[in-house]
């Protein structure tokens, strides 16, 4: 096919966020890309029926009130996305655990490590920690989690709740491997229409514009 | 909508306000200044949130509107701790449906103007104090005034806020608690106690087929008008009943009406008694029903009297004769225009007439069903209280005056010079959410949260079926952590005179407290009833409604003076969109164009093509206003929906203070009305001031919504008749 | 729609081109508003306000004709033409005429959008996606209802002083300058009642979906529905009332029925989606 | 009566040294227009700064006015565009040569009121930074813009209108760049040498210069009617009463050709006046041209007075009373005024004794223009004032942003004409020594007599080309 679905694709080149140089890469990715960059799926083909999203970004580092580290809990602990972010599956908002949930475990489990005593704190002082958003879409975008989880985890013929965190990838890459949140994916409009796209999401723009 | 069981105290409690997104509001973005960088905004996560909170889902929680006196209940749409958009609770005498006013009451609860702390008066001016304080300045000036030197001032009060009024006026010695509403029913009330043997019954406009109103602005001002508008509905469909409203001035339910007839002001009586007079002389309705003194003084007003003396046609006449006639039940009301004269009362006499001489006694107009517990009723506003009040206050009879729900400095007239008396008065308290006229004069200003901050019961005045007590509860936590419910204030006030049996941690507990004490009859059977009663918005007590008496009174008609240098009548009419000036700091409110001149933001006059041609003015033309009591300059808008002897200028605008939507918008009509009373019911009679218009030469465009009066010949709203209604869609 | 989309899909794209709007709608949303019911005392209106943050101007602004009422309602005089007389007072009261964006299926607006920004949904919704605005006004001018309103300011600023502002409601974009907006007919709400729905893994019922003005009228004068579902009470109205979706001219109008549904300005061929019933007086 | 239109004895070296001097040697009153126009400049780009920073608000524009002066003023300036396409490329076709004195500087004003046509739709629109998306450029949203639009027409018209007219301007100039080339110095021998792309006037040269010009001038006809019948789209294409009008296009053509010749007629004066361009532009020209407006004039009368027949016979009662507002409504003294300007003034044309008075030519084309620009604003606002929907009637009156801008697009618009004439031939040497040489040896005294075309004349015999190969 003339048109490689790489047509418009960035690739794998770096987007820096700047919408200037990311016209640019898009461009030059246009101009070398035809068919060079197919590269379909090899790193998730645990998530059946569906073409991942394509593209990257190399996000900043977000300081944090508390260093959450999402590979103890995640990777090492091996513990489910979505026991945390309980709110994925049935919300437009993934949702911040609630600190009361953090409690649930760190009332008996490394309650000598210092960030669990800064979170003590903040549970014994009836506050949340004020967390920066890492993932943020502009507030006239309507993504809501829900639909998204259901259509590649619960009704995915086929798919692992186990694998969940692959899913979730899509948009937020390997948060398995970092310890605070970064943004790997570019999040732009870009990169949701292709992957509607791709797997026969919505094409209404009124389905995500608000 | 909330089904579930839950504890809300706990709930808010817990809840952040705000929850996820707290730091900016999501929704708020612009479109073209939107940061999707990193780390730029804030999320605040809930730090134990309920089963049922999912951010980004919203609940429904009921609550009560009081926005106005008629106490619809509504569903409250909180999401992310924010109280977002209300809607009518089905369940309720409103139904589905809210009124603009319980739209709007929202920006009460959000208004940039609302107090935020207590403040009291040093050297001459108010300035903010710490509660503290506030409880010691309460204590100093009224804790240990005399006995029954103390008032309390207050619009509509209900429920349980009554009943620790009463107790705290008691604990005080006082039995002073007057209770003023600018736009009231109190004439009607007055006649109906009389007649009926009952202050408000029940209507069914729903059972009428054809309806007379003589100012009863029914789907506007006039008692429950979402209740009536939705009984209206039910009116007009099937056999689609009649209505006809007999006004000086066209309010909206006179734009629904199938036979508007400008009356001129005060003459609706005589106008009843032609009817009356047609009906029985033309159509052979017997006249026994009516007591002999009664059809004398009908005979006296045949239709060539009438004409003279009202400006009703005879043509006009008959055909209405000829409705009511033909089209049983009907129902006769009376309201505003009708009874805020010298001769109200004879004017809502002779429109009771009717309905006893029609017969509509028991079918259309029925015994209300009052709640059982007399102490949670309603206490209905009349503007005898504010004469008696400003007489009280001039024989310097209060040391200490408390103010809570209404604004009697902007709304008396100020030929009462309410003000100036007030100042005899050492310690004036307001308890206000509002800096308005009244609290700007006050000693003490006592901030409290908003209808939807705090947890209270009321009792509407207007109870026609069931008997229910609306609960309130709070739709979120409070904007200001200072402001305080005004049950918590009566509780806190109760304690610190050291009254038995208050010791509640919170008015929350004490209201829990008092609906778990309720009537077995009451109560009703619900496994919890408070958790119910919390949940629903309601707590309904069905009982029989009373039986009607029909003992009419005098009939005799006072003529209307001719005015010599004021020929004019000033109608200070009465508008969803103001009310009595109270809604006037909502920015929806001053934006939502009038229902009938489609002003808006703005005061204007209402004058009829004739006088206009008579001024020589055209729309937008300023005119002067003079009565007795001063004058007023205003726009005018011109058109054939006011009587050609009237000028109407909607009450509401004109605040010297109310903030910032509010204040130096427009003119107050109520400034210059004269001291006219009826006497009867010792009301102000608000629509008897005899005023002059002049042309001041002035030219302001008119703040109007629309570019065209009619519709030029497209068909963009076409009429048909009432006969091929019922022919293709009657029942 | 990417280049790949459009070379594979051309006939289709080519056809919507052509014709405008879909053709396989998924829901056909429409109101049914009785004249008869309507008492003119603008709750839709305020309703709307609250629901869609519009934005308040101010005197001047709306004086000038720069405000934004999404749900306007209309007043109308009788006049000679129209059934009225030259009496010396408007003995027939009022008409009122509640105004919202008609949702054309043939809407003038859409095809004049430079950047179509302004199209038909599959729910058969005429939507204005506010991002992709430029501001021509070229929509508005094409309305022949004059339902758009433009942002001729940052309203944001000054509309909602703190803490009015909390009370925006989050599912609906705050608009900025240059910017067209108008009626949604609620679309926050219909994707919230269509994400319910599908989350309890059912069809969309009547009922599910009520826009604000229908919601908030007292006298239930507004009735909102899908014209797909047979069941629902819109649809029931507008087929009892023989008004259909389509023609410029109903086939009830010429055949001299008393019936009273009408569109306005249905001889435009704009084929609105809100059919209004007459207003009846007794003579 | 026959006057000659050029004196055929004028040697070709004082044509160089007249046009040359025009070039050079500003004097006091150019720097003074040139300080005129951009002051003219300034009040406009302030506006706009505020425009855009504040919003559209402050122009008055309303609901339903959505649209007012910026697009009467766009239509205005594109229909002035439309002159230099008639004078070199219509009149080239038809071998009319007088046109040739006077025809680059009427391409030069093609060009530049292109140039200022071209900012108003970017300046109307509410979210200026975002215009680029009117284009069809591959986006990494996928998106496009609605090829529907006449919008978007008028975005490729005028580009591809701009980019032809810029080169037909440019390459025709090619001759005369090379003398300025032979005869300067300094910074403008450097210019005119690359501008003049080698041009060394050998056979060659003249051959394919010959046939690229006729090519272009073919192209740029059609080219020219369709923009113009384009930017009617923008209002026939639409369905309000009073733009929904079948005859917009070649109304608007007329108009445009009508209010072009108007501004020629003006700067034709200006520029014989303060450049001495008397040998050149001579009254016979100014006379033929009048003559054309006058033919013009007509037409375009013709097609109002059609308009408001097809409308008053036609069956829409909407456009009927959009008519009948236009009349009567709040605008109606502009119309009036309009109908003076346009319709009544154009008489003057035919009067010889007027025509060849230099100052009443002045004013009068002056008022023609006037006339045409009210004749756009008085297509757009009275339509938005009353139209289908009674309670969307209103008045409205343009805000001083609007005015500003207005304004200062002729400041704009001058500053541009300004810079022209001081860098490039306002005269086109080459063709007026052609044409001299033509008159020299086809219509000396005698010749005149025999060959000088008229409708008259049947003895015609071997008329030679005025375009010599």
């Amino acid at each position: 096919m003339f048109v490689s679905n790489n047509f418009l694709s960035e690739g794998c080149v770096k987007c820096v966020g700047k919408t200037a140089k990311r016209f640019v890469s898009m461009v030059f990715a246009a101009l070398l890309g035809f068919g060079g960059l197919m590269f379909v799926g090899a790193a998730q083909a645990e998530v059946p029926n569906v073409v991942p999203p394509e593209g990257s970004y190399s996000g900043e580092d977000v300081p944090q009130p508390i260093e959450f580290p999402h590979d103890i809990h995640a990777d090492v602990n091996e513990i489910n996305c979505m026991y945390c972010h309980t709110y994925a599956r049935r919300s437009k908002v993934s949702g911040i655990p609630p600190t009361s949930k953090c409690m649930g475990c760190h009332t008996v489990i490394a309650t000598d490590k210092p960030r669990i005593k800064k979170l003590t704190e903040y549970w014994e002082n009836k506050e949340s920690p004020e967390w920066n958003k890492v993932h943020d879409l502009p507030d006239f975008v309507h993504f809501t989690h829900e639909k998204h989880i259901q259509r590649f985890v619960f009704k995915n013929e086929g798919m692992d709740v186990e694998n969940v965190s692959e899913v979730c990838a899509f948009c937020h890459g390997d948060v398995k491997s970092m310890t605070v949140a970064k943004k790997m994916k570019p999040l732009t409009m870009g990169f949701c229409v292709r992957c509607h796209e791709a797997n026969d999401g919505p094409s209404d723009c009124w389905k995500c514009h608000k | 909508m909330s089904g579930n069981d839950i504890n809300r105290r706990n709930f808010l409690k817990f809840m952040g306000l705000g929850g996820v997104g707290a730091a900016t509001l999501t929704g708020c973005d612009m479109p073209t200044t939107v940061t999707i960088e990193e780390g730029k905004e804030k999320v605040v996560s809930y730090l134990a949130p309920e089963e049922y909170v999912i951010p980004g889902i919203g609940n429904w929680f009921a609550s009560t509107c009081q926005q106005c006196p008629s106490g619809c209940g509504v569903h409250g749409r909180v999401r992310e701790g924010r109280v977002l958009k209300l809607e009518g609770n089905p369940e309720t005498l409103n139904g589905n449906g809210l009124c603009m006013m319980g739209q709007a009451s929202l920006q009460t609860h959000y208004n940039p103007d609302r107090i935020t702390q207590p403040m009291a008066r040093k050297g001459g001016s108010l300035v903010p104090v710490s509660w503290d304080e506030a409880w010691k300045l309460l204590q100093e000036n009224a804790g240990k005034v005399d006995a029954g030197r103390s008032a309390w001032f207050t619009g509509t009060v209900s429920g349980h806020q009554a009943v620790l009024l009463k107790a705290l006026n008691k604990a005080w010695g006082s039995q002073d608690h007057y209770v003023y509403e600018a736009i009231n029913n109190a004439v009607g009330e007055a006649v109906n106690e009389a007649v009926l043997g009952e202050a408000v019954p029940a209507y069914h406009l729903n059972k009428a087929k054809a309806i007379l109103s003589f100012g009863a602005d029914f789907l506007g001002t006039w008692v429950s008008p979402v209740h009536f508008a939705k009984q209206y509905a039910e009116f007009r469909t099937g056999d689609r009943g009649i209505l006809m409203q007999v006004e000086p001035k066209m309010s909206l339910t006179g734009a629904n009406a199938d036979m508007w007839v400008a009356a001129r002001p005060g003459t609706e009586g005589v106008v009843a008694l032609g009817i009356a007079n047609v009906l029985i002389s033309k159509h052979q309705v017997s006249g026994s029903v009516l007591p002999q003194a009664a059809l004398d003084v009908i005979a006296q007003y045949d239709v060539n009297k009438v004409t003279e003396v009202s400006g009703v046609s005879g043509d006009q006449l008959v055909r209405m004769a000829n409705y009511l006639r033909g089209n049983s039940p009907s129902l006769v009301l009376s309201g505003e225009s009708a009874h805020n004269h010298e001769n109200g009362y004879q004017n809502a006499m002779a429109a009771m007439m009717l309905n006893i001489l029609l017969g509509n006694v028991g079918k259309t107009i029925d015994g209300s069903n009052k709640l059982a517990v007399e102490e949670l009723q309603a206490k209905t506003g009349s503007s005898a209280a504010l004469l008696k009040f400003a007489e009280a206050v001039d024989a310097g009879k209060y040391d200490v005056v408390f103010f809570k729900g209404t604004n009697p400095l902007f709304t008396a007239p100020v030929a009462m010079d309410l003000a100036g008396k007030l100042a005899k008065v050492p310690f004036k308290v307001s308890l206000s959410m509002f800096l308005d006229d009244t609290t700007m004069q006050a000693d003490l200003v006592l901030p409290l949260s908003s209808p939807y901050e705090e947890w209270n019961t009321s009792v509407a005045p207007y109870q026609p079926v069931e008997a229910a007590i609306s609960m309130s509860q709070p739709l979120m936590n409070p904007l200001s952590s200072e402001t305080r419910s005004f049950g918590d204030l009566l509780l806190g006030m109760l304690k610190h005179h050291g009254v038995d049996g208050y010791d509640f941690p919170s008015y929350y507990a004490y209201l829990q407290d008092a609906m778990d004490k309720l009537p077995a009859s009451i109560k009703g059977s619900a496994v919890d009833f408070w958790a119910d009663s919390v949940q629903k918005g309601y707590v309904k007590a069905t009982a029989e409604g009373g039986s009607l008496t029909t003992k009419l009174g005098d009939l005799s008609q006072k003529a209307v003076d001719v005015g010599g240098d004021f020929p004019m009548h000033l109608v200070p009419s009465s508008n969803q969109t103001m009310w009595d000036g109270r809604n006037a700091n909502l920015p929806w409110m001053q934006e939502q164009p009038d229902q009938i001149s489609k002003v808006f933001w703005d005061s204007w006059a209402e004058i009829h093509p004739k006088t206009a041609a008579k001024l020589g003015v055209h729309e937008g033309d300023y005119i002067r206003i003079k009565s007795d009591q001063g004058s007023i300059d205003v726009k005018v808008y011109i058109y054939k929906g006011v009587h050609v002897d009237a000028v109407a200028v909607p009450m509401g605008r004109g605040h010297k203070e109310y903030g910032r939507y509010a204040k130096g918008n427009g003119v107050n009509p109520l400034s210059i009305l004269s001291e006219v009373i009826e006497p009867t019911s010792g009301e102000l009679a608000t629509h008897g001031t005899r005023v002059s218009i002049t042309k001041t030469g002035e030219h302001e465009e008119l703040p109007r919504l629309g570019g065209s009066e009619t519709q030029v010949g497209r068909r963009l709203v076409s009429t048909v008749s009432a006969e091929v209604f019922r022919r293709t869609e009657g029942a | 729609m990417s280049l790949k989309n459009v070379l594979e899909n051309w006939s289709d794209y080519r056809k919507t081109h052509e014709q405008g709007g879909h053709h396989e709608y998924e829901h056909m949303w429409t109101l049914a508003i009785d004249l008869n019911k309507c008492t003119g005392c603008n709750a839709c209106s305020v309703a709307c306000y609250a629901e869609n943050n519009l934005a308040t101007v101010g005197k001047e602004k709306l004086h000038k004709g720069q405000g934004m009422h999404w749900l306007r309602m209309e007043r109308y005089w009788d006049e000679p033409q129209m059934g009225g007389d030259d009496a010396e007072y408007h003995e027939r009261g009022a008409s009122f005429l509640p105004m919202m964006c008609q949702h054309c299926n043939a809407a003038t607006c859409e095809p004049v959008c430079p950047v179509a920004a302004t199209y038909h949904t599959p729910d058969g919704l005429n939507a204005q996606v506010y991002n992709r605005c430029i501001g021509s006004r070229y929509c508005s001018n094409n309305c022949p209802y004059r339902l758009r309103y433009f942002n001729f300011y940052s309203y944001y600023d000054t509309s909602w002083p703190e803490p009015l502002n909390q009370q925006l409601n989050p599912d609906i974009s705050v608009r900025d300058k240059g910017v067209m907006e108008k009626c949604t007919f609620c679309v926050q709400r219909i994707r919230t009642g269509k994400d319910q729905a599908a989350s309890e893994g059912r069809e969309l019922r009547d009922g599910d979906v009520v826009t604000a003005c229908a919601q908030s009228c007292p006298t239930q004068a507004i009735v909102f529905g899908d014209m797909l579902d047979e069941e629902s009470e819109a649809a029931k109205l507008w087929a009892k009332q023989q008004v259909e979706l389509g023609p410029y001219e109903q086939k009830k109008d010429k055949e001299g029925s008393e019936l009273r549904g009408y569109r306005v300005l249905e001889a435009l061929n704009t084929d609105p989606c809100v059919m209004y019933l007459d207003r009846v007086r007794e003579a | 009566m026959h006057t000659k239109d050029i004196n055929e004895n004028i040697a070709w070296a004082k044509i160089n040294e007249d046009v040359l001097r025009s070039m050079e040697n500003p004097r006091v009153g150019y720097w003074v227009a040139v300080a005129a126009c951009i002051l003219m400049v300034s009040c406009a780009v302030l506006a706009e700064i505020y425009q855009y920073q504040v919003g559209m608000g402050p122009s008055n524009l309303n609901w339903p006015h959505m649209w007012d002066l910026y697009i009467a003023t766009f239509v205005f300036w594109i229909g002035m565009s439309h002159s230099g396409t008639l004078l070199s490329a219509i009149l080239h076709i038809i071998g009319a040569d007088w046109r040739k004195p006077i025809y680059r500087f009427a391409e030069a004003m093609t060009t530049f009121s292109l140039l200022t046509a071209g900012l108003f739709p970017i300046i109307h629109l509410g979210r200026v930074w975002n215009m680029y998306w009117v284009l069809p450029y591959v986006s990494d949203r996928g998106i496009w813009p609605n090829f529907r639009s006449p919008l978007i027409w008028d975005a490729f018209a005028i580009t591809t209108y701009l980019t032809s007219s810029a080169m037909f301007l440019f390459i025709g100039m090619i001759p005369d760049l090379a003398i300025c080339r032979d005869n300067a110095r300094g910074w403008r021998q450097k210019l005119y040498t690359v501008l003049s792309l080698g041009w060394q006037g050998d056979d060659r040269q003249w051959r394919h210069f010959r046939r690229i010009y006729l090519l272009m001038a073919c192209f740029l006809i059609p080219l020219a009617v369709s923009v113009h019948s384009i930017v009617s789209a923008d209002f026939a294409m639409s369905i309000m009463p009073g733009w929904h009008i079948t005859s917009f296009p070649p109304y608007f053509v007329a108009g445009a050709l009508y209010s072009g010749c108007a501004a020629i007629i003006t700067l034709f004066i200006i520029l014989r006046y303060f450049f001495r361009f008397e040998e050149y532009m001579t009254i016979p020209i100014l006379e033929k041209t009048c003559k054309l407006t006058f033919a013009i004039a007509m037409v375009w009368s013709y097609l109002t007075l059609v308009e408001f027949a097809s409308v008053w016979y036609g069956h829409d009662m909407a456009s009927k009373e959009a008519l009948i507002a236009r009349f009567t409504g709040a605008y109606a003294p502009f119309f009036w005024v309009m109908l003076f300007c346009g319709i009544v003034a154009p008489f003057g044309l035919a009067f010889e004794r007027m025509r060849r008075h230099l100052p009443t030519m002045f004013v009068l084309s002056l008022i023609l223009n006037v006339g045409m620009w009210l004749e756009r604003w008085m297509i757009v606002t009275p339509t938005l004032e009353s139209s289908y929907y009674p309670f969307a009637f209103d008045t409205m009156w343009p805000g001083i942003v609007q005015w500003a801008i207005v304004f200062g697009s002729f400041g704009w618009f001058g500053l541009l004409f300004l810079i022209f004439v001081k860098v490039f031939p306002s005269v086109s040497m080459y063709e007026v020594k052609e044409m001299v040489f033509h008159r020299r040896h086809y219509h000396s005294e005698e010749q005149a007599v025999k060959f000088h075309r008229r409708a008259t004349d049947r003895q015609l015999t071997d008329q030679p080309g005025t375009e010599g190969a």
